[in-house]
């Protein structure tokens, strides 16, 4: 099959599973080795951001996915009636931050850190699905360990947890 | 209702000393523990005389603040004790400075939020066997049941086991939980206008739900409307509505 | 705005709707007259003509709807056969529990909830007349809104619909 189909099908298939698709799946259903899909997700997603207008391809850990473009966010609410998603709270974003940073992480170390309780705002973005528990630390009251999910990745426009800047040393305030 | 004074709110006690520091203009290591403190206990001062609950931590940080302080009266230890205990003011900016990193990086967060949460996905294309005919002869009303509770359950499972994407989410509002809810507000008050009930914080399918519900509401006997003029407020009265009408 | 933009944002909501968009929902949406909506919709089919490969624009009466190409369908189905498939009447009878609880809906609620597109299933309901369209929501999509019919009662032997057994309430797991 020649690329130029690859890639058509590969879009395809993008559009139908309208979920991140891993890299891997691409591979299989094309019969193509994971590097060469890779390679071709790579050329969709230059093609997308040279020539497509509303849609774009974004990478998310070893998968990619078609959403559209955030400057139109405001239009697809108004089609759909949907309400904008709400800013957080700078309780939760402090949180937030100190879990994407220091993953797994207890509730006991974001307190000492934020110096103060944190259960609200763990709660919230337990409930917006932004973090989850992935384990429990083996001390005494076995306490749970949180970190980020693949949805915060996505709300914050990263591929990885790597993509997140380091952290500024602190000198002039 | 006494006079109101706006007050910055804090996160906590240390975003309150960054923000004190930010306004003395000077660096985290720089502070004056002796000036920080009377600022901070003026803060906690101001908050008490307008009634507001002192979170626990701020009384930790104030007596924190304060120890700090009288370890700087007194005559310096000797030098076994001084190799024992980290100076508690240099703790307190290690603290800061900590804290303040992640204040940073949640204000960072903040902007990628409100671009990024403005990217939308398209749900998935539901794969069926197209050539299959449906059969509901063997389904009853407690099948249903379950199936709704199932999605709702798979729902809340799939969000804890792989969250990825976040659709468009319209609000759902059922018309039996507004009935319901309506209902409970009648049942306890009587009387109620219908700009009590909606008001332009809720949306737009919010207040569709609750007309319709107030609708039912009537074709049912419960109520009794009242508008005295066009596009005047509308006045809802019980009638013959009890609560155990809505079990 | 400018019609890049237009274009971009029209893009952008043909892609989220899946389903034919009306002319004049993108009129309304954008602030257009219909006639311009019209143009522009024309530019985004033959852009996608010429350019895309995987996907096309097409017309179906008043609407237009983004699609796959037919070329790429074997690739489809190796995709989602790989994906478990559901059986017809599970689909039906959720999506039917979904109507009957929170009537009345539109099928982007239903969706929501099941996390699919539920187009089938409705259609299906739709014919064996368990479920009807109620009236229409006042959004610039103008969706359908969807209720259980009388047989639908007699089916289940419902006396009415508060007649349905109430849901116990959801465990977090």
């Amino acid at each position: 099959m020649e690329e130029q189909q690859m890639m058509a099908a590969a879009e395809a298939i993008l559009f139908i599973a309208g979920d991140p698709v891993p890299v891997r799946s691409i591979a299989e259903v094309l019969d193509i080795d994971v590097d060469t899909a890779e390679r071709l997700m790579e050329k969709i997603a230059e093609a997308y951001t040279s020539q497509h207008w509303g849609l774009q391809l974004i990478r998310i850990n070893d998968a990619y996915q078609l959403v559209t473009r955030p400057e139109y966010g405001e239009y697809i609410r108004r089609f759909t009636g949907a309400a904008k998603e709400q800013s957080l709270s700078r309780a939760c974003l402090e949180t937030l931050a100190i879990i994407a940073y220091n993953q797994p992480v207890t509730k006991a170390d974001i307190e000492q850190l934020r110096g103060v309780k944190c259960d609200h705002a763990i709660a919230v973005l337990l409930e917006k699905n932004l973090i989850r528990e992935v384990g429990r630390l083996d001390a005494p009251g076995k306490p749970k360990l949180y970190g980020t999910t693949e949805l915060f990745l996505k709300s914050f426009g990263l591929s990885s947890i790597d993509d997140l800047p380091p952290l500024k040393p602190q000198q002039a305030t | 209702m006494g006079y109101q004074v706006k007050l910055e709110v804090f996160e906590g006690p240390l975003d309150l000393l960054l923000h004190l520091i930010s306004k003395a203009k000077i660096n985290i290591e720089d502070i004056s523990i002796s000036e920080i403190t009377a600022q901070y206990m003026d803060y906690l001062n101001q908050m008490q005389a307008l009634d507001i609950d002192i979170a626990s931590e701020f009384m930790v940080m104030a007596a924190t603040l304060l120890h700090i302080k009288s370890c700087k009266l007194l005559p310096k230890p000797a030098q076994q004790s001084e190799e024992q205990e980290p100076d508690p003011q240099q703790q307190l900016i290690q603290r800061l400075k900590e804290y303040k990193k992640y204040k940073d990086a949640g204000e960072w967060l903040h902007e990628r939020y409100m671009v990024y949460s403005n990217m939308y996905s398209k749900l998935p294309e539901e794969v069926v066997d197209t050539g299959e005919d449906i059969k509901f002869s063997n389904v009853t009303k407690q099948d249903i049941a379950q199936a709704m509770m199932d999605l709702l359950k798979r729902k809340n499972a799939s969000q804890q086991a792989q969250p990825v994407v976040r659709n468009i989410k319209p609000e759902t509002i059922s018309l039996q939980d507004r009935i319901r809810q309506l209902t409970a507000v009648l049942v306890r008050r009587g009387k109620v206008l219908f700009s009590q009930l909606v008001s332009n914080k809720f949306s737009r399918l919010y207040i569709i739900v609750t007309f319709l519900a107030l609708l039912e509401m009537i074709n049912r006997g419960w109520i009794k409307v009242q508008q005295s003029r066009p596009f005047s407020d509308i006045l809802i009265q019980r009638k013959g509505l009890r609560w155990k009408n809505n079990r």
